[in-house]
């Protein structure tokens, strides 16, 4: 295969396409500050994204970093502090289709918005960062590149600087995302105290090298052992646990969510909502299985981490889900549901088992890849709500449907999506996630299931209720024709086409998911 | 390859009408949906299939694409016919046809979306009956949802948002239980079943049953599984207690979804307990044969006594729809191959007459604006034409003969008073047959109020003939009614060629 | 003997000798009260306003340029301590040890043109510029 | 990452404060001992600064202006008039402390010592010749440009506290001239770093001892301010800019803002304010004099290595008064795009030349 | 003479509970944003105490990362806080209330 025949280091190409794309759109607006040519900028930024999506999908279809015969395994890069297998690929491809629709969209979001180039840099350097968090293997480069994504982040929520909203939102996301990565940090240092390392593998190794100390009961001797530091790696466990409630919008950490995508300009806030919850969740996905192998941990620490997931995922369903529904604000409906969102993926985490949990952990990287769709699609359709300047509340979206069928029938397609009603491609990911659940079959896992159906039960009736302000309520006034903003429109059918067509197309993303989501278990 | 052309072109039609203009969107669906009333009149002519879908029989049609792997399960694209499905399939396309006719003039505002919908419903509705896997059933059976919230809420009566919620959420709910409880039952049965293909689920489930699912044994799963699903399928059907959405989703909806929702919607829920609960438990069926009679029975007094004390013709209907489909699940309780035969023959017959009411219904209320059995008398004189529809369609409910409903309701008397499964089916059969009695006392008390007598509507204009559109497509049903109830082993025949295999497996051939 | 140990001690002699002159000084100085002395002084006017004046706003731009390309900076020291090393050392060649660092001053002579170019680093406009530009800070 | 950073060998020159516990036999004592040590060469070391300050500021820098103006400056007291000295420091110690309304009072009391105490803090890990170094951490040249960093934090309290706006603007134009040039001068001083391998200042020194040409009579030694003129050259510039110096002295612009952020310091506060800005002069020349010209280097014996390092101090400082009389103050917005514009480009390019030229040399 | 780790790890959970305190208390969002840094330099000091703890240099490299990154988030979070000087007249955190907390 001619893949192979590479230096190892293109296979961070999808990173380093979006890296340089960055990197040229700081160069065209150095060339030509304040630039207003929306074509160019949007297109640069679409084309890079676009590219990286391209050569992930194609890495993925040639087999890089997939374990079969045929491939490459994984490969590690600069001593294992960055990998490149499914997993990643995975993640960098859905980071890079939001990314890519997110762009696309802006193209009429930003008309008349001053600091066009700087908003698609910082977007591509943000993704930049995710997709790097989706190959960092180690907790130093997962570190960087969590802060690479969210201090672009930090800046395009607040980039309308006239906007009380954005900045208010700007400010509470910076607030409670410097406070989690202080304590990321933290528990990061008593990580490395505890095991002497920062590579996620070598930590591994340390663990269950401590683990079979306790389990002989062999005095440790050096000093250095980890067994004698469980405390220590408990807490440090918590508090990485906090820095990805916090990147993934879960609870406890979870308050910054409904502020940063109300305020946020709606772009942002599907790329927020979507992709930087992707990418929150590759890191702990890979933490978690990588560095922290459940048994040995156990025997360390003295309690299953999974536990600590288990009531993450009920918690942060529940309240995602009952704050959404007593909502009137759509945009805050929204943020409350991706908060929901992010209790389902986090069933895949609690799903894990000391010799598996592979199904329930694909199940939930599927969901992320549909919720990529569904969800930067709902949140583009705000962001034509707001260019049309409808209003925020249901009522103002009020029998928009007769004046525009086509994004509404596409709202339509999200709305239920995210519900999980069937003929779509969030009933397949919502679908596995139960399943996977019920297969692992503990007690514990049983509520989680319980959960699930219960909150996407009631997730319907908010859901449904944009519905039928869009389709069956009268408008509360009367509006002329609405104007079709291309780009937007584009994006959104885009998004919805995609949503429905995974129905058909599941087989692939089902394949890919549950490959590499065995290799990183396995 | 048919069916899936059949699917294709409804779905592509449901995409062309809902982006055409409104002027022409009426005819273009149409015309559109000539070619799945064609297509499913070819496939019924060719059909080639003998024996039951689910157990072993020979399929017409069929075929079966992998679709994904999902852990352990595979799941597939997987269709084919049988003769329960291919007249539910039939009566689908035709009546689909029928019921666009039947809205040109009704509908007013927002028509492509309107036909667009309707065609999207069809889509779903042939999915549901020919669909052989769990999922891709599954998908349709929801699918067909959303389109029929929108048409009841959008184009719906004055209390349409509260009836269109209630729709949603009472059906959405049930396929939740339903769903749930399946999956439960398909991971019970344990290593051998390895994908969601319904035959290999039923030959699983005959084979010995599941062998116990999260610290339930076998035989409690397969029950609790037996409950929930028949709970869930009950209130699609919908039986009393479960039918308190019906009567609301059928006078807020515009004529033509009353049409489908009453002609085929409700057939999906008798349709996939016959699939489900009737073809996969018959332990079950016989263990709860009496709870279910009682429901059965209960549902179609309790129906014609709402019926009764209705004095909205629409509501009148609705009810009567409630007491019909109790009849319906008293032929399958039964468990004879008269009673489950004649309870298929019922669902196709009661899709044709109930469509029949619904329309002749819609008819009188688009010329006199009032469905109230109060405000009006004496409409035979001004548009005989539609009244004597109307009457013809009535009697058809009350199961006169040469008509289809006859046929159908006195089938399933014959096979449920004989049943030897059913204890008590003595007792239950004389009480159910005690329904028709009121529904010819509702019936005749309404047409009496209102066609008959002298003349009286306040309005302030003349009423008059029904343009010939709204009335053609009362004619071909009347027809279809009429030639079932003539030759009934047009369908008959290949039914109880499907429905045997069930019978054999648990009640008395 | 710890460098840390003598060089805090030079911590303590350079707070010890400007604690002694103030002291000394205490000692020494007159003490004459009077309002008008502690006035601020403003060229002999009399003085208006506070202090918590307004000012440019490039004290700002510039402030936040420097925290990110000083700590750019603290990131290349470790670097060029080992680069001889590096150099030296079979397994890397010049491109191994050079390489990242050009990539790495590349990135950030692309954040310095970017900020040249959009007036990050411009302390005041000509008139020209005024005209075309609207007011970017 | 771990275990590739080679090891630093430390050096076996033999400390200041570990002198004097031979000496005086301090050694003895422990921990106790060590400190009393250390106490006593800081003390000395301290005082040697203070002492070269006392010289330059009330007296040298007179005299050097005046030789410029062609006048005679200070000539009464003492020898060359160098008793004046003393007259300022009674004058100024005995003058009533005069402390603004509105003054924020722990922030306005601190700064002086903060100006004072960091400059001072810097010349622990020079090497001064002779065995006079106080310390010589690995991290040397890391830790003198940090030291010299923390006078600006001075600079702005002192402004700020003031409640002063000339004093005010004094400080933050301070701040922004500190930040621009500092990026220049710590950029330049890497590229040191990467002749030396090292940043401790020992063997910073030590690597310029050998000889780069031999002409025979004289052997020219690697001193990097041969090797690498360029460098030097920046290095210079920026050192002005960083101890505001001519012609950089815009946070003290007479004729814009009174004295910057000293106009409202009076007494023993000005003296303190005063001193700092001239032990900074004399840190910057020591850094310059270690990094670039060898350090306390020089012909003749390696006993009167500090003779040759004060006097190298000297001529930086000497250079600085000569730019004082001869070039002309540039505006504050000119200041500000030199240091962002120019120096950092140059400096960089300077970086990325030496090590280019360093790794295909070497 | 060394000192040992616990004493270090000690000093920085003080630290970091300082600026943890300071976080819940504090209203101002300079104080707050004072208090995170607090709070990540806990983090370098174990970092580098456990450093030398573990005799490898990971920690100590790390911590060089941390602080920089520390500085990049400073400087995003004043621009943040300086926008919102504009348009709220005030740093005050609990002062913007356009929406609902």
């Amino acid at each position: 295969m001619a893949l192979l025949e590479l230096p190892e280091w293109t296979a961070l190409a999808p990173v380093l396409l979006l890296v340089g794309t960055a990197m040229a759109l700081f160069l065209i607006d150095s060339i030509s500050p304040r630039s207003t040519n929306r074509a160019l900028l949007a297109g640069t930024a679409t084309a890079g994204s676009l590219a990286s999506l391209g050569v992930a999908a194609w890495f993925i279809a040639a087999g890089v970093g997939a374990t079969g015969v045929e491939s490459t395994g994984a490969i590690e890069l600069f001593d294992g502090q960055l990998v490149v297998d499914g997993l990643a690929l995975y993640f960098t491809m859905i980071v890079a289709i939001v990314t890519a629709l997110v762009s696309v969209a802006s193209y009429d979001y930003l008309q008349d918005h001053t600091y066009q180039a700087e908003y698609y840099s910082l977007v591509m350097l943000a993704a930049t960062g995710m997709a790097t968090m989706a190959t960092a293997n180690s907790l130093v480069t997962i570190f960087i590149a969590m802060e690479l994504s969210s201090l672009p982040s930090y800046a395009l929520v607040s980039i309308l600087k006239d906007n009380r909203g954005s900045v208010e939102a700007g400010l509470k996301y910076f607030l409670i995302g410097a406070l989690s990565s202080a304590i990321f940090v933290y528990g990061i240092s008593l990580v490395y105290g505890a095991t002497g390392s920062l590579q996620l593998d070598a930590i591994a190794n340390v663990i269950v090298g401590g683990s079979d100390a306790v389990a002989g009961g062999i005095e440790p001797g050096s000093g250095h052992d980890v067994a004698e530091l469980g405390g220590l790696l408990g807490l440090g466990i918590l508090m990485l646990v906090g820095g990805f409630a916090f990147k993934t919008a879960s609870v406890p950490f979870h308050f910054w969510a409904p502020e940063a995508y109300e305020g946020a300009p709606a772009p942002i806030s599907a790329f927020l909502s979507s992709a930087s919850k992707a990418a929150g969740f590759v890191i702990a996905f890979r933490v978690f299985t990588t560095a922290f192998p459940l048994e040995a941990t156990t025997e360390v620490i003295g309690i299953e981490w999974t536990w600590a997931f288990v009531i993450l995922a009920i918690v942060t369903m529940t309240v995602g889900n009952f704050a959404a529904a007593t909502q009137d604000n759509v945009k805050r409906m929204l943020a409350y549901s991706s908060i929901g969102h992010a209790g389902y993926v986090l069933i895949g985490l609690a799903g894990v088992t000391a010799d598996g949990g592979e199904v329930v952990m694909s199940a939930a990287m599927m969901h992320l890849l549909v919720y990529g769709f569904m969800n930067t699609g709902a949140f583009l359709f705000v962001a034509l709500a707001e260019h049309w300047g409808v209003g925020r509340t249901f009522e103002d979206y009020g029998g928009l449907a007769n004046r525009a069928p086509v994004a509404c029938v596409a709202l339509g397609i999200f709305m239920f999506s995210l519900a999980g009603v069937p003929p779509l491609g969030g009933f397949w990911s919502k679908y596995f996630l139960f399943t996977g659940a019920l297969q692992v079959g503990t007690t514990a896992m049983l509520v989680v299931a319980a959960a699930l159906v219960v909150n996407s039960a009631l997730s319907l009736y908010y859901y449904s209720r944009l519905v039928k302000a869009v389709w069956i309520e009268e408008p509360i006034v009367e509006r002329d024709a609405l104007t079709q903003p291309t780009a937007l429109y584009a994006a959104i059918v885009v998004a919805a086409v995609m949503t429905v067509v995974l129905l058909p197309a599941f087989g692939p993303v089902a394949d890919t998911a549950s490959e590499a989501a065995a290799a990183v278990l396995g | 390859m048919m069916i899936e052309t059949l699917i294709a072109v409804t779905l592509v039609g449901a995409l062309v009408t809902f982006v055409a203009p409104n002027r022409i969107a009426g005819k273009l669906a149409f015309l559109i949906s000539l070619v799945p009333a064609g297509l499913s009149l070819w496939l019924f002519a060719a059909f080639d299939g003998s024996g039951n879908a689910l157990l072993d029989g020979d399929l017409a049609f069929e075929s079966q694409v992998e679709w994904l792997q999902f852990g352990d399960y595979a799941i597939s694209w997987f269709v084919g016919l049988d003769g329960i499905s291919l007249p539910l399939v039939v009566l689908t396309t035709i009546l689909t046809t029928l019921a666009i006719v039947s809205s040109w003039t009704p509908i007013d505002e927002r028509e492509s979306q309107f036909y667009g919908l309707l065609l999207f419903i069809e889509t779903n509705l042939i999915g549901v009956f020919v669909a052989l896997d769990f999922f891709l059933w599954f998908v349709f059976w929801e699918a067909v949802l959303i389109p029929m919230y929108l048409l009841i809420g959008v184009w719906g009566g004055p209390r349409r948002k509260y009836a269109a919620i209630k729709f949603f959420v009472y059906t959405n709910v049930a396929s939740l239980v339903m769903f749930g409880s399946f999956v439960a039952l398909v991971f019970g049965l344990g290593d051998e079943v390895t994908s969601f293909a319904l035959p290999e689920i039923a030959s699983a489930m005959l084979a010995g049953g599941p062998e116990g699912f999260l610290g339930l044994g076998g035989t409690t799963l397969a029950s609790v599984v037996f409950v929930a699903m028949f709970l869930g399928f009950a209130v699609k059907v919908p039986v009393v207690p479960f039918h308190t959405w019906l009567p609301d989703a059928h006078v807020e909806a515009p004529t033509p979804a009353s049409v489908l929702l009453a002609g085929v919607l409700l057939k999906m829920g008798t349709y996939a307990l016959l699939r489900f609960n009737f073809t996969m438990f018959p332990d079950q069926v016989e263990a709860y044969a009496v709870p279910i009679a009682a429901i059965a029975v209960i549902s179609v007094i309790y129906g014609a006594m709402l019926a009764l004390a209705q004095t909205d013709l629409k509501r009148i209907v609705a009810y009567s729809s409630v007491s019909s489909m109790g009849y319906v699940i008293l032929g399958l309780i039964a468990y004879t191959q008269w009673g489950v035969g004649g309870a298929t023959f019922q669902m196709v017959s009661h899709g044709l007459i109930s469509g029949l009411m619904f329309m002749a219904v819609g008819v009188v209320y688009n010329a006199t604006h009032t469905r109230m059995v109060t405000d009006m008398s004496g409409l035979a004189d001004r548009m005989p034409v539609a009244v004597g529809i109307l009457v013809a369609g009535a009697f058809g409910y009350m199961g006169l003969p040469l008509m289809s409903g006859f046929f159908g309701e006195f089938t399933i008397f014959f096979g449920s008073f004989g049943s030897e499964q059913l204890p008590y089916s003595q007792v239950f059969t004389p009480l159910a047959m005690f329904g028709i009695v009121i529904v010819a006392g509702y019936l005749l008390f309404a047409l009496q109020r209102t066609v008959f007598g002298p003349y009286h509507l306040e309005t302030d204009y003349e009423v008059g003939h029904a343009p010939l559109h709204d009335v053609a497509p009362m004619f071909v049903l009347l027809g279809l009614i009429i030639l079932l109830g003539v030759a009934p082993d047009v369908i008959f025949e290949m039914i109880t060629d499907a429905v045997d295999p069930i019978i054999a497996n648990g009640g008395e051939l | 003997m710890n460098d840390w140990i003598a060089i805090g001690m030079l911590a303590l002699v350079g707070l010890l000798i400007p604690l002694g002159m103030m002291s000394v000084s205490y000692l020494l100085r007159p003490s004459v009260p009077e309002t008008s002395k502690r006035a601020t002084y403003e060229s002999g006017e009399v003085p208006t306003g506070g202090t918590r004046i307004r000012f440019n706003i490039q004290y700002y731009m510039v402030a936040l340029l420097f925290v990110v390309f000083d700590i750019e900076t603290v990131l290349l020291f470790p670097w060029a301590v080992v680069y001889q090393d590096a150099l030296a050392a079979e397994e890397y060649g010049l491109l191994h040890a050079l390489g990242p660092m050009l990539l790495f001053v590349a990135i950030l002579l692309v954040g310095l043109a970017w900020a040249w170019r959009t007036g990050a680093v411009q302390w005041a406009r000509t008139p020209r510029q005024l005209e075309s530009g609207a007011d970017r800070p | 990452m771990a275990g590739t950073i080679p090891a630093v060998p430390l050096q076996d020159t033999v400390l200041l404060p570990e002198r004097i516990g031979e000496l005086t036999g301090l050694d003895g004592f422990g921990f106790a001992g060590e400190l009393v040590a250390a106490f006593i060469a800081a003390f000395i070391v301290g005082n040697l600064m203070l002492a070269m300050t006392g010289v330059a500021g009330p007296w040298a820098k007179r005299k050097i202006t005046a030789a410029f103006t062609d006048r005679i400056a200070v000539n009464r007291l003492g020898p060359a008039g160098l008793l004046i000295i003393v007259a300022d420091s009674v004058r100024l110690l005995s003058k009533e402390l005069i402390i603004p309304e509105n003054a924020d009072r722990p922030a306005y009391d601190l700064a002086p010592i903060v100006v004072a105490g960091s400059a001072l803090l810097g010349f622990a890990v020079i090497p001064m010749g002779s065995g006079v170094q106080l310390a010589d951490p690995e991290v040397g040249l890391a830790y003198v440009f940090a030291i010299a960093g923390i006078a600006s934090i001075g600079l702005v309290m002192a402004g700020y506290s003031s409640s002063n706006k000339y004093s005010m603007l004094g400080g933050l134009r301070a701040v922004a001239q500190n930040i621009a040039y500092e990026i220049p001068l710590v950029v330049t001083g890497m590229s040191v770093v990467i002749f030396a391998g090292s940043l401790q200042m020992s063997t910073i020194v030590e690597a310029q001892a050998q000889t780069l040409v031999d002409l025979g009579v004289v052997s020219i030694p690697t001193w990097y301010a041969l090797v690498n003129p360029f460098a030097f050259v920046l290095f210079l510039v920026a050192n002005f800019a960083e101890v505001g110096r001519n012609p950089f002295d815009t946070p003290e612009a007479p004729t814009e803002i009174v004295a910057g952020y000293q106009t409202e310091y009076s007494s023993v506060y000005f003296v303190l304010i005063y001193l700092g800005e001239f032990l900074h002069i004399f840190l910057g020349g020591a850094i310059i004099a270690t990094i670039f010209l060898g350090g306390p280097a020089g012909p003749g014996p390696a006993e009167i290595g500090i003779v040759w390092f004060i006097v190298k101090i000297w001529g930086v400082f000497l250079l600085t008064q000569w730019l004082r009389s001869a070039v002309p103050r540039v505006r504050i917005d000119q200041l500000i795009e030199i240091g962002w514009k120019g120096l950092l480009v140059l400096s960089f390019a300077n970086l990325v030349l030496t090590a280019v030229i360093v790794g295909v040399l070497v | 003479m060394s000192v040992a780790v616990e004493y270090y790890v000690l000093l920085s959970m003080a630290l970091f509970s300082i600026g943890l305190f300071g976080i819940l208390t504090r209203r101002n969002a300079l104080m707050f944003l004072m208090s995170v840094e607090l709070m990540l330099n806990a983090a370098n000091i174990n970092l580098i105490a456990f450093a030398f703890y573990h005799g490898n240099l990971t920690g100590q490299v790390f911590a060089l990362f941390t602080m920089a990154l520390a500085a990049a988030e400073v400087a995003v979070g004043l621009g943040i806080i300086l926008v919102l000087y504009r348009n709220f007249r005030d740093v005050d955190v609990t002062v913007p209330t356009t929406m609902r907390w």
